[in-house]
């Protein structure tokens, strides 16, 4: 798969985009403006831009935690990620959900998600079984952690999918840790992708910090998924940059591993990537990043002058009446 | 056409098929065993594979990929086998079900139906009445028919509502009752109880099969010189307060029946309402009559002492009408 | 010695472990990292991790594997990281917890531990209080401490229980009280409702953070002439049935109040209990002040406004006071 | 492993005598004596009474509803077994729960089962947890069905008795059915055995008509987890031979696959290798036939003569005491 040199530099700003936003929120949590938690996707660009990328307009994804970029690449504005962690009533949950949490929008194909994990799994595969009753050509993917490979609504999702061959993709974010817990504390095994084998569907090991591998690999299971052959669980290797949330400082992850993670980073990779390919000069570079900054700052003017809900919004609309 | 509770229900699914392609099935055993009561028997020949999807065992799947196909625009109407299995989805049904328009805006109209409730012998863990923790998982409706009319009726509804529907089947009624329903659409909408028998003595409150005994013992406590109205809640989700208020204002004493077992369970949240909108009304105290707080055992002699029937509701109600 | 109720919950901990060496502990992130809110931090370290037991995340395993051990002579303490992804192990709760001995005699001494409430800014899924769902569940103890003293006595108590207990500590609570507790072993045993504050007026029934805000509101109404008394339930099931009857025919008016939403909550079986055993009584209707039937809400003034508090009590008793 | 003659024998003599209870509880059933629901083992005897063997004395065992063999094994009697089917007093359940559900005794190592499938994979994780902790040479055995692993708790428990190395044996009896559902509309994969591989743990397949073979792979099984190396996924392929219940006729199952595998039944098997090996001789296969039929009749009247509880009794042993 070749892409066009106009996707790549769109790809590659949006790596930055989502680089830029999250370090904005870290900078709005440390000033004491983000109440509660506060996740963060750095190290996490590729495979939530790369993934998102892989899409079709008329595709739905179905976002976690540290996918941020999916969200960006899929349209959600930084505006509205910004206002959705303020609080304020111009987020897409009006300030009733936190950070990423609920951060949905049918009108851009993405499902939102709730805070127990991988519930967004059934939830993808739900939207995928839509397109497979109505025998419509689309795919659904959703992303899951590590972590929550070990749930049963994991298991029962990745069973369900390969029996009705349900045109959807599965993408576990395998960043090393769950919360504080590494890989070898939650899985006896190397690789989770070969559970696939258990499902009877392909499973495929990707450098989640390669940006056009994994567009590739996705790319390649979403059309798999088209072609009504099936779903392709997708294992991204990748490592969680900061901490579980902003208040953990990860004391439990070797000093030793992140440094050598660093050296792998899928923004400079990507980034040398295309220098090298003569599709990115400094000018050019410099154009990008200030029009990312530029985006950041309105962004941050934008949620940080928006309304608080009124307390009596509370109230309104636990039940739809259309 | 005389119909049974289960045939009613069946009417209900084949006719919002019809009616309306977004609708289909998906549950364990439903498409060509039929349901494990056979509540869906014909169905797979009717409208094929994709409109009704046997599915493995896996309550967490099939409840949280109704939601995310409902997200899609269809309407499903997921069967879990047997209301006590609903444990096993607890986590898709109030927290993704419950949760998402009120969170994100996305509306979830999905029903799932589950056959409840228990005078059949069939044990702990094919019995229970779990509607109670649904009342109380801010987003659901709940519904509780106790007639063939109302279970066609209100499942329409069901299908038709754009929220997620907990549509409690009552297995005891399954077919044990029958009645002339029409033949031409209807619907029964949420909401609003049914006052199943006028009284000026006392109310009897209740839903699901517990409507059927009300009514028996409001037969005995007429003979007795007692005239109790008999209310049928219908739905608990969204409950019908002004009919149940007016009823406990007119009567002033309330006997609240169910099921299920007694500590937090629905009658509380009856018995709650009451004390607080109707108390200048009440000439004694609310009282329920509920299965004890144990698990639904399986022996006959157990299960009957421990299910409400009739004679125990007749018994308080004497003892509230004396008081 | 002054200790915040967080280390009151770590010090039952580590004494029971002392005490007993069947006591163990297993749960997400409880080991290495001490546990999401750090209660269990150091226990790996002096127990060992046989006794401290880091699991992947899978609250069906994390719940049934305790089951199974105790069933075999163990003590096991479970923690379900939040109180709200109870809903994930809910079947293995209510289904085999709760009905074991009842079914067959196999006695489940076990601990399910979980932080609950909100105020803190921490949305619709770390905010939940799912009591009431577990009061409906035969065989379940719940207990829902408000105070470090009985934090720590409730859980020594609990882990001493020869049945399923389930544990939920208010994180609003943890670092935010503080008080002098007894260096020597104490338990506060089970179905002991506190008297925290004697009064005349009306009674105001609480449990968890709401003991503080009632307290609050108590001290704003006794400024207003209203002189409440105040009741801390301490546990749910076993319920001190006496305390709070005794409590309502004496003051003859009655607000209770609890974080989770009100549809059948826990102060609707509250509100059950007094109308029906307490109804000669009452001079006024039975009142509750609960957070509305929503999840909870993220947002500052979302949450301000959803939250119960010791202004919405005191309102609410002003009202009841002068009826 | 050769087995002593003697354990042949007996093994036969459990393999018959679950199927003259069996064959009796089908009989009370359509007699109208058994309310509600009534499961059969009938063609699960070898796996049941073949994993049973496998154990030693101070090992725990969790049946399911096929595996009556097991029970009877462990010493739960014929009298308790159709007191439970009748409800009475004298059932180990006391009447509150009925068929095999909640048939447990901790005295025997034997654990009840509830009917959502599979809670005894996490419970017998647990029973394993505790000799783990207590670092005791016992194991712990559950049996599951091809239904059941699709659930969530299959996958949950596997996975953490694998990362913990728990002394756990997991048998799924694979039967082509649950209930009305055919294997091929369950799973995508021939062998559940190829799931141990996704929890890197062994797994095998053995033919669950051959009572030795059974006893042969578990018994393997429990040494292996005895000696600390942790747990194995076996999957014993046999058939159900009878309708999910007693009410079900089980016409969706074609008769050319129950003829199949009525030639393999497992009785008749070993019976034949047993007398093959001139162990069985027509005298002995009289004796035990007899022995086993009076302790049926025995056991029947036993059950009819025990009382119902008395309905106050629900009220009972909600919470233990002690
Ligand atoms: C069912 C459930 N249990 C526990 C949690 C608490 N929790 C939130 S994130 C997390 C770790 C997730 O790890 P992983 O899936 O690897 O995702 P990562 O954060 O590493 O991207 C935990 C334990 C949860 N959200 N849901
Ligand atoms: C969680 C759960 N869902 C549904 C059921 C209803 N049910 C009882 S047995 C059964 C089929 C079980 O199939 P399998 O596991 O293959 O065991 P088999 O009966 O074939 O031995 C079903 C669906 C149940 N008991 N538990
Ligand atoms: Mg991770
Ligand atoms: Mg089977």
């Amino acid at each position: 798969m070749t892409l066009p040199n106009e996707d790549l530099l769109q790809i590659y700003e949006y790596m930055l985009l989502t680089r830029a936003v999250d370090d904005r929120i870290d900078l709005l949590f440390k000033q004491g403006k983000i109440e509660g938690v506060s996740f963060s996707s750095l190290g996490h660009e590729a495979i939530a831009v790369g993934a998102a990328w892989a899409l079709g307009p008329d595709d739905v994804v179905a976002p976690l935690h540290r996918d941020l970029g999916a969200y960006l690449v899929r349209g959600i504005t930084p505006r509205q990620v910004l206002a959705q962690f303020l609080g304020r009533r111009t987020a897409l949950s009006r300030g009733r959900d936190g950070n990423t949490h609920g951060m949905g929008d049918l009108n851009l194909g993405i499902l939102g998600y709730v805070s127990p994990l991988p519930d967004q799994l059934p939830l993808t595969l739900g939207a995928a079984m839509a397109f497979w009753v109505r025998q419509e050509p689309r795919v659904a993917l959703a992303f899951f952690g590590d972590g929550s490979s070990s749930e049963g609504a994991a298991h029962e999702t990745l069973n369900l999918a390969s029996v009705l061959k349900a045109p959807a993709v599965f993408i576990c974010e395998n960043n090393q840790f769950a919360y504080s817990t590494p890989t070898k504390k939650q899985f006896a095994i190397e690789n989770l992708a070969d559970r696939a084998a258990g499902y009877g569907i392909p499973g495929v090991v990707v450098d989640g910090n390669d940006v056009l591998a994994v567009y590739d690999v996705v790319h390649k299971a979403v059309e798999r998924a088209r072609r009504g052959e099936g779903p392709t669980l997708i294992e991204a290797k990748t490592m969680r940059m900061r901490g579980h949330a902003a208040h953990d400082d990860a004391f439990y992850v070797p000093q030793e591993l992140l440094a050598a993670w660093r050296e792998k980073d899928p923004i400079r990779r990507f980034e040398a990537a295309l220098r090298q390919q003569g599709l990115l000069s400094d000018e050019l570079a410099e154009e990008i990043a200030s029009r990312v900054a530029a985006a950041v700052d309105d962004a941050t003017t934008f949620a940080e002058k928006s309304p608080f809900p009124e307390g009596r919004e509370a109230l309104e609309g636990v039940f739809c009446d259309v | 056409m005389e119909v049974t509770y289960l045939e009613a229900i069946h009417q209900a699914l084949e006719e919002e098929m019809h009616r309306d392609e977004r609708v289909f099935l998906l549950g364990e055993d439903i498409g060509v065993y039929g349901g494990a009561f056979k509540v869906t028997q014909g169905l797979l020949e009717t409208f094929g594979p994709r409109r009704v999807i046997d599915t493995p065992m896996c309550e967490i799947a099939i409840v949280g990929s109704a939601i995310g196909s409902a997200m899609m625009g269809m309407r499903p109407v997921a069967e879990i086998q047997f209301a006590d299995f609903m444990a096993c989805a607890f986590d898709q049904i109030v927290n993704v079900a419950g949760t998402s328009f009120y969170r994100w805006r996305a509306a979830v109209p999905i029903v799932i139906r589950a056959p409840s409730g228990g005078g059949v012998r069939a044990g702990p863990f094919h019995s229970q009445n779990p509607e109670a923790w649904f009342c109380h998982a801010p987003g659901l409706r709940v519904v509780v028919p106790a007639t063939a009319y109302d279970a066609k009726g209100l499942l329409k509804s069901a299908i038709r509502d754009p929220n997620p529907v907990i549509f409690l089947e009552n297995k005891y009624l399954y077919r044990r009752i029958k009645e002339d329903i029409p033949t031409d659409d209807y619907v029964v909408p949420f909401g609003q109880a049914a006052v199943r028998r006028k009284g000026s003595d006392l109310s009897l409150l209740a839903y699901g099969a517990m409507v059927h005994e009300a009514l028996a013992a409001a037969e005995v406590l007429e003979q007795e010189g007692i005239d109790a109205e008999v209310l049928d809640l219908r739905t608990l989700v969204p409950l019908d307060e002004e009919t149940v208020l007016a009823s406990a204002r007119k009567t002033g004493k309330v006997v609240i029946t169910h099921e299920a077992s007694r500590t937090a369970g629905f009658g509380a949240e009856l018995a709650a309402l009451i004390a607080e909108r109707a108390f200048d009304y009440l000439d004694g105290p609310v009282l329920r009559v509920t299965a004890p707080d144990t698990p639904v055992p399986y022996s006959p002699p157990l299960e009957d002492f421990f299910r409400p029937d009739a004679a125990k509701i007749a018994e308080a109600a004497r003892r509230l009408a004396a008081y």
